[in-house]
């Protein structure tokens, strides 16, 4: 058999571009995270198809960066369509994409509005002039509690340790948003030049915590179920998640950077190698990249948006969304959140498996 | 008599409530009047149950529609190659036969992770992507051995002296299959296909390891669990487990009926 | 297949020297047989002596280890089960559970593209007086009804050699009697080879032609009913149809006619044309009807062997005749059947008793008499062998 | 219906032929396919199971080697996460078995003078099957979450400490495998009580023997082929698996199993050898514990 | 439970107005019965009379709808099957599959606590033959193995009663004979009580003190075996009980010893001690052995019926005796045995031939004869209705 494991030594080359004749697109995103009428339909996506002509096929299939990329990397390592042409995912995922060369290298001159991209997003590490990538929403991880239990509110991350709510805090199984938030309690710079004792030193925080019983479980996207069924009345927190479970289960819980600093991060856009339709998909980024579709998904989503105009057209909406920092943050919000440094792929192993094996107890 | 009298009547009551509770739950929530999670109770609708395909895209329906077309295929597989394999080993006499009565006890004993993982890794190995026919072929292999057990103990069952009739009475071999053998085994075989069906739309874990991007109705719900599973795949479920109970026992009436006539005559 | 036609009447079976060996078990040693067409054909013989194996020999459903069949003057041997102008009437029926009872019946005419196959079936139920249960299936008939299907079913197709394997297993003793004369009218009516397979000595005895009684593979001994029972050639046929007074001695004078063998020291007159073996040790006996029961001393007659005096150990009653059980010391215990023409016994328990009977009646045995134990080894095999291998399926399948 | 998976059936007198060329054409196909799909999968695991990371290799990339110091690690590493796997198994397997027998003994013995109730009853043994494992898992989330009705009433009763919790605990998870494994072990217990002939048991009772020795000396060891296949049946699948024990169900970080680390290794830290090898382990453990277990209680016969 | 002895003797058995409903069936309407301690009392019957329903409410396995059961004086009609000292050799047998031949013989000993369970067991073991086999399970013997064993389970517990349901109906004839004389030894070395059913009315006469005939759901006549063949009441048990000749006809003459019944226009004079009815319609009847076939023309006799001339229409040779059937014309068919004391038969197929009897031979019945057809309506209930539960067993299989 040939051990082509995972990667591969030699990287796929990019599928033929069919867009021309094929006015389709597939596009994989996370839940919740486009904007949704009741009838089920995403306006501006039956907007971007009026005005292009472009079907587009939006699937909710990402769950987790690593069980998606789990999922399609033996079809990315042959180079196969993975049935989408474009996908969201998370700056390290996309960054260990861009270096198995799993995605393909943008066009920029059919990106015209990429000029709106917000300046300190346009030269990641992992993607430097933007490449193979575009930010789509981005977010805080702070901490968020359920007002009713704890109407005094929470300030830092170490207040999530109060005994009084024992058994009763979750956080999240994301490395970068956990640790993350727990290093900047312990006053290292995330963003900056740390190594594995910063690192060591949150983990076993952590692992401290989840041992003596502190915190009650660990996971992704449904510790929002934990905290609608009161298993949970305190959390470590993702900020657009919290406008949306108070707008369906009622104004209940509080979102907040912590005094010592939250998480920034970003999805992106990116076109994977099997792609035969990367011009579609680019005509896609860019429609994405007007100001006033910017907002409207914005407004819906409640993310951070990386649109630069996007806040201005938002006051046309409804002026209170313009001044939800968790949407449109101004400088001094920015400023309280870091963005975790890309890690090495030995770091990355490394790290994971450290934090796995709190996750997976012992 | 006394006390053993009432107490296994109500016990039985009370298992069967335990048992029944979270089917009853995922009904009643099959109605709930819910946005995008499905745990707190916010009304009664009956939205989710007339406009199940609309949400996200009808992911759900089409999760639902994969793991209908899989199961078929794979119980049409594995009933085929089970049956075959059962007929053989009750029928004939041959030098391999405990090592190939092991081979098929084996899926049985192996749990499912080792079973999804080993054919992950595999299908890794050899470079074959991962997609429909990849999970199709995973679910064909667990089910074999159930088929071979279920229609085994039908072959096992059925008095050679009725094909040695069917012979005695100018039936050739193939007359004698078709018109003798075949049409007793039915049941047993219809009954492994249904097992296999089950099995295969039930499935999970193994799915969860080789389906590559291609989602499953379980799938569905295993990812939608991490973020609220929306009142749709209630009402799939729902819709699932009524069709069959009433098959089901519209079946197992009009067998009583059957039975109770012929008790009758 | 070719369209075939009816069996105008029935063919004759010829067995030469077949042989079967089951791994590890010789059924059939050494056989050789011929049955005339339209006979009635009885092979009777105790449980595991190779009887079943025997038909299914013949019904092409078992392969020889070695020999010959013919039916009908034509070398079978190598043709298939279904293509032999034979059927079977199964020991367990095997009626097709999934059919009805008409489509049981018409399954073999059909088979051979028979004209109005239904019709010949309903003709056959009416045989059978089961007409009027056509439409139910087999599981809805009772043990006896179901035994009459089985027959039609072979019936219809006019075979011309017909096997029927305890096809009467099942009945009660009043429906088997019968069931029996109903064959007998189908078989002479019909005019079709019956070969009728039995462990009922009185079955065979009453309905065949022919009978032969079949022991551990071989046949012991063969002939017309009457003759058998008259002049049993061994003591297993002695033994095993009907019963007999057996005694064992040293010849001690031999005529032309007649021999003289002494046992425990009384002597016992047997005609030297009803005897196997003239000299040596030999083993003679007598039918427990022919011999008369004195209870006064009769005088010595020429033409009778005289027994006694003995004692009546046990009388009993079985309705149209009594059996007294008479001990003669070391001569052993002998048996007497007296028919009841009057009403009380001839003699009671304890009663001093002289035994006697005609000369003529007396046979001679070419073996003797081996000791059983109070309880025969009960070892039918197939039982076991059954047995064993169900408790073996059933307890893999409960996996 | 599932329920005749294990049924077995009045077996007949077989008189299986000699070797033959048709037995081949049957077998060969399926043989074929058990052997490219599930033979050749488990020897690529092993081979899997010996990988070295590759040499300046980028996360989830591999060699093949002989690394047997991969099993030395794993088992170093998750050695309490296979005790607890095996632990949770049993426990739900004895629970399956308490809760299902006097269930199975009712549906099966008791219940034979009305077969109408006998088969609705049998269908609502399967109804679990019918409705998606994964969902039945969650409902059981939700109705037991710290504020569900169930809880707080328990609480309330004094029943529970008022900071109890269950969702996450180890009683939780083996709730959750009892629970969904209860209809493997209630439909083997069924199929041998069904037929479990009560002749003997008047027999029994014939002989002096009370109902509680009928029940000891007669009726268990009668259905000891049920027990056992309902056991294996319950206990294989339970300690393999990683649904309900996983975090996003019933389980906590202090409840994984070895199906949950298998999972994480095989699909975040992308450890392939690790996963295989433990892989390995909990099948070979498994066979192992099956083979004693047969043979001790009397029914090799089964295999 | 507590320790209990062997019982010293058999116990007498007492049903009062017994009546068992089960639903939508009375098996048993009325039934009293009484057995003395000690004897050996047949219960004989067609199939689905009740005869085992009877012995399955005597051991407590079912309850009474009505009516009390005492044995040895003791009412125990409450008292729990295991309680009661009574056992049972079920008609299946019912050994425990699970457990070996010795461990079955000792299961009720080690139930009571009994000392030395093993040694008592070996011992039954050896009474029936079977100690070498002490090891095997019940799957590795052949039916009679089976059933001998049943025996020594039973009997080596000793109970005052003994229950038999046709513990010999799997064994062959010659088997049969050899357990029937077995038991029968037992039952009077051991002074147990035995309450033996069965359908082998053979059986029956041959072994009991007292015989019952049994006859859906109530008991048709009751004796001792001789009294019973030879002055039977019904039809039934006339026709039951061995065969009888049967004619019905109008009474023409009485005179105080004797009825004249005239049948299709012949005159059969019977006893009138001997005949239920003396006026009116009135069935006659006369034991096939009891007739005696002339081959010319006697005299008539005071003494005597006289039939004839009628023909003989069949002959049948059945080894001991040889059975004719001489048609009557009007009178109808009649059965005829003739033990064959010498060669060939009396009376070739067709001949001519004339009946007569014994005046003092003949029987008045009760009741009348009942038309029935070639094949009595085959509804032996138990065997349907294990059928039909086997059958709705395999579909809910099926499924
Ligand atoms: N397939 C087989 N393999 C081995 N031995 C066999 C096989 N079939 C039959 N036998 C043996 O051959 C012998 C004859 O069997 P057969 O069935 O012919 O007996 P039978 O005379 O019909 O007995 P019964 O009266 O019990 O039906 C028996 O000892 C049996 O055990
Ligand atoms: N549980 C039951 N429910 C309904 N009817 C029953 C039941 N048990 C027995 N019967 C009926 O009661 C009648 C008497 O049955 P029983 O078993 O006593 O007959 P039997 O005389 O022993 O017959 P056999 O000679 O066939 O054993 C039969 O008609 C039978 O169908
Ligand atoms: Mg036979
Ligand atoms: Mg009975």
């Amino acid at each position: 058999a040939c051990a082509n494991t995972g990667g591969g030594s030699a990287k796929p080359s990019a599928a033929a571009d069919t867009s021309e004749t094929d006015k389709t697109l597939n596009w994989a995103n996370w839940a919740a995270y486009i904007d949704e009428d009741d009838d089920g339909n995403y306006p501006t996506l039956v907007a971007f198809t009026e005005e292009t002509g472009i079907e587009v096929n939006y699937e909710v299939a990402v769950d987790d960066n690593n069980t998606y990329y789990g999922k399609v990397k033996d079809q990315l390592a042959l180079g196969q369509d993975i049935g989408a042409d474009t996908v969201c995912l998370t700056d390290w995922m996309v960054g260990r994409w861009i270096r198995f060369g799993y995605t393909q290298e943008l066009d920029h001159a059919n990106i015209p509005n990429l000029a709106n991209l917000t300046p300190a997003l346009q030269d990641p590490d992992f993607d430097p002039g933007r490449k193979f990538s575009v930010p789509w929403q981005g977010g805080f991880a702070g901490i968020c509690w359920n007002k009713e239990a704890i109407p005094g509110g929470l300030e830092s991350v170490e207040d999530l340790w109060n005994a009084e709510l024992k058994g009763r805090v979750g956080v999240l199984s994301e490395m970068r948003d956990t640790i993350g938030l727990l290093m900047l309690q312990n006053g290292v710079d995330i963003a900056g030049d740390w190594g594995d004792a910063e690192f060591e030193a949150a983990n076993e925080i952590l692992r401290e915590q989840v041992e003596s019983g502190q915190v009650r479980n660990i996971k992704g996207n449904s510790y929002l179920e934990d905290l609608k069924s009161e298993d949970t009345l305190a959390a470590i927190c993702w900020s657009g998640d919290i406008t949306v479970i108070n707008a369906e289960a009622g104004d209940k819980w509080e979102f907040a950077i912590p005094t010592a600093g939250g998480t920034l991060w970003n999805d992106n856009f990116l076109v994977p190698i099997g792609s035969p339709r990367k011009t579609n998909a680019e005509t896609l980024i860019n429609y994405y990249y007007e100001p006033e579709v910017a907002a409207e998904v914005a407004a819906w989503v409640n993310y951070i948006t990386p649109v630069v105009g996007a806040k201005e057209a938002a006051i046309a909406i409804d002026p209170a969304l313009a001044e939800n920092q968790l949407i449109f943050p101004d400088e001094d919000t920015l400023s309280q959140a870091h963005i975790f440094r890309t890690l090495t792929p030995a770091e990355e192993q490394k790290y994971q498996a450290a934090f796995q094996s709190i996750l997976l107890g012992s | 008599m006394g006390l053993g009298d009432w107490l296994l009547p109500a016990y039985t009551i009370i298992a069967f409530v335990f048992l029944l509770i979270p089917i009853v739950y995922t009904f009643v929530f099959s109605f709930n009047d819910s946005i995008k999670s499905n745990i707190a109770w916010r009304g009664f609708t009956l939205d989710k149950w007339l406009n199940v395909c609309n949400v996200e895209g009808g992911a759900v329906c089409q999760a639902f529609g994969n793991s209908i077309v899989i199961g078929l295929v794979a119980t049409v597989i594995a009933t085929t190659l089970g049956t075959m394999i059962a007929i053989a080993l009750v029928r004939y006499r041959f030098r391999a036969r405990s090592s190939i009565s092991l081979l098929l006890f084996l899926p049985m004993a192996t749990p499912e992770v080792v079973l999804g993982a080993g054919l992950a890794a595999q299908f890794l190995a050899v470079g074959v992507p991962k997609d429909m026919l990849t999970i199709i072929l995973a679910h064909t292999m667990f089910c074999i051995s159930f088929v071979v057990v279920t229609v085994k103990a039908r072959v096992a069952s059925l008095d050679p002296a009725l094909e040695e009739a069917g012979r005695d009475l100018y039936g050739s071999p193939s007359q004698v299959f078709w018109r003798v053998t075949f049409p007793l085994l039915l049941p047993g075989i219809l009954a492994a296909a249904l097992l296999s069906f089950a099995l295969s739309f039930d499935d999970f874990i193994i799915t969860n390891f080789n389906s590559g991007s291609v989602s499953t109705f379980p799938k569905y719900i295993y990812i939608s669990a991490s973020r609220g599973i929306p009142a749709e795949a209630n009402v799939i479920a729902s819709a699932v487990f009524i069709i069959a109970l009433v098959i089901v026992i519209t079946a197992q009436v009009s067998r009583a009926a059957r039975v109770r006539r012929l008790a009758k005559l | 297949m070719a369209v075939r036609e009816f069996a105008e009447r029935g063919a004759d079976l010829e067995l030469v020297g077949i042989q079967k060996r089951f791994p590890g078990f010789t059924a059939i040693e050494e056989l050789d047989l011929v049955i005339p067409a339209g006979s009635f054909f009885a092979l009777l013989g105790p449980s595991g002596c190779g009887k079943t194996t025997t038909l299914r020999l013949v019904a092409g459903l078992e392969e020889p280890t070695r020999g010959r069949i013919l039916i009908g003057g034509k070398d079978v041997t190598d043709t298939k089960s279904h293509e032999r102008p034979v059927n079977t009437v199964f020991q367990s029926y095997a009626l097709f559970p999934h059919m009805t009872i008409i489509e049981n019946v018409a399954f073999g005419l059909k088979r051979r593209r028979m004209s109005d196959p239904m019709g010949k079936a309903h003709e056959a139920l009416k045989l059978v007086e089961l007409d009027h249960l056509a439409q139910r299936r087999p599981q809805q008939l009772s043990g006896g009804q179901q035994q009459r299907v089985a027959l039609a079913r072979a019936i219809v197709n006019r075979p011309a050699l017909l096997l029927l394997d305890e096809p009467l297993g099942a009945l009660d003793l009043k429906l088997r009697r019968q069931m029996q004369l109903e064959l007998k009218t189908i078989q002479e009516e019909v005019g079709l080879t019956f070969l009728h397979v039995t462990h009922d000595q009185e079955e065979a005895m009453t309905m065949a032609d022919t009978v032969a009684v079949m022991n551990k593979g071989a046949i012991e001994q063969m002939g017309a009913p009457e003759e058998l029972y008259d002049l049993p050639r061994t003591a297993f046929v002695a033994n095993f149809l009907g019963q007999s007074n057996l005694f064992t001695g040293e010849v001690v004078g031999t005529t032309a006619d007649a021999i003289t063998v002494e046992a425990a020291g009384t002597r016992i007159v047997v005609p030297a044309a009803r005897s196997q073996k003239h000299q040596g040790e030999v083993t003679v006996g007598v039918r427990p009807e022919k011999v008369v029961l004195h209870t006064e001393a009769p005088t010595e007659t020429a033409g009778r062997n005289l027994l006694g005096p003995g004692r009546v150990i046990d009388v009993s009653f079985s309705g149209v005749s009594t059996q007294y059980l008479v001990d003669l010391g070391a001569l052993g215990t002998l048996l007497v059947f007296a028919q009841n023409v009057g009403f009380a016994p001839v003699a009671g328990l304890g009663t001093e008793v002289w035994l006697s009977w005609d000369l003529t009646h007396g046979f001679g045995l070419a073996d003797e008499l081996a000791e059983t134990g109070r309880f025969p080894a009960d070892d039918s095999t197939t039982s076991i062998a059954v047995q064993r291998r169900e408790a073996l399926v059933s307890e893999l399948e409960e996996h | 219906m599932a329920f005749a998976a294990f049924a077995t059936a009045e077996a007949q007198p077989q008189a299986p032929k000699r070797k033959s060329r048709i037995a081949l054409l049957l077998l060969l196909p399926g043989i074929l396919y058990l052997v490219l799909f599930f033979l050749t999968p488990l020897i690529s695991l092993t081979l899997t199971s010996l990988q070295v990371p590759s040499e300046f290799g980028d996360i989830g990339q591999y060699d093949y080697a002989f690394n047997w110091q991969n099993y030395v690690d794993v088992v170093q590493l998750y050695w309490p996460h296979i005790l607890r796997s095996f632990g949770y198994a049993l426990a739900a397997t004895v629970l399956a078995l308490l809760f299902s027998y006097p269930l199975a003994y009712f549906i099966g013995v008791k219940a034979r003078r009305w077969p109408l109730l006998q088969s609705l009853m049998l269908v609502l043994v399967i109804a679990p099957f019918f409705i998606s494992f994964l969902l039945r898992t969650l409902a059981w989330k939700q109705l037991l979450s710290d504020e569900s009705f169930i809880i707080t009433s328990l609480k309330a009763l004094s029943l529970l400490a008022p900071d109890a919790h269950f969702t996450g605990t180890p009683f939780a998870v083996i709730f959750g495998l009892t629970y969904n494994f209860i209809p493997f072990m209630t439909l083997p217990l069924y199929t041998t009580l069904e037929r479990l002939d009560l002749r003997y048991l008047e027999a029994g009772s014939d002989l002096y023997a009370n109902p509680f020795t009928v029940f000891r000396k007669i009726t268990i060891p009668l259905s000891m082929p049920g027990i056992v296949a309902g056991t294996l049946l319950t206990f294989i699948p339970a300690a393999g698996d990683y649904v309900n024990a996983s975090r996003d169900f019933l389980g906590g970080p202090d409840t994984q199993m070895m199906g949950n680390v298998i999972e994480a290794n095989f699909l975040v830290l992308l450890n392939y050898p690790a996963a295989a090898a433990l892989s390995i382990i909990l099948m070979a453990a498994i066979l192992v514990l099956v083979g004693i277990y047969v043979r001790r209680s009397g029914t090799e016969d089964l295999l």
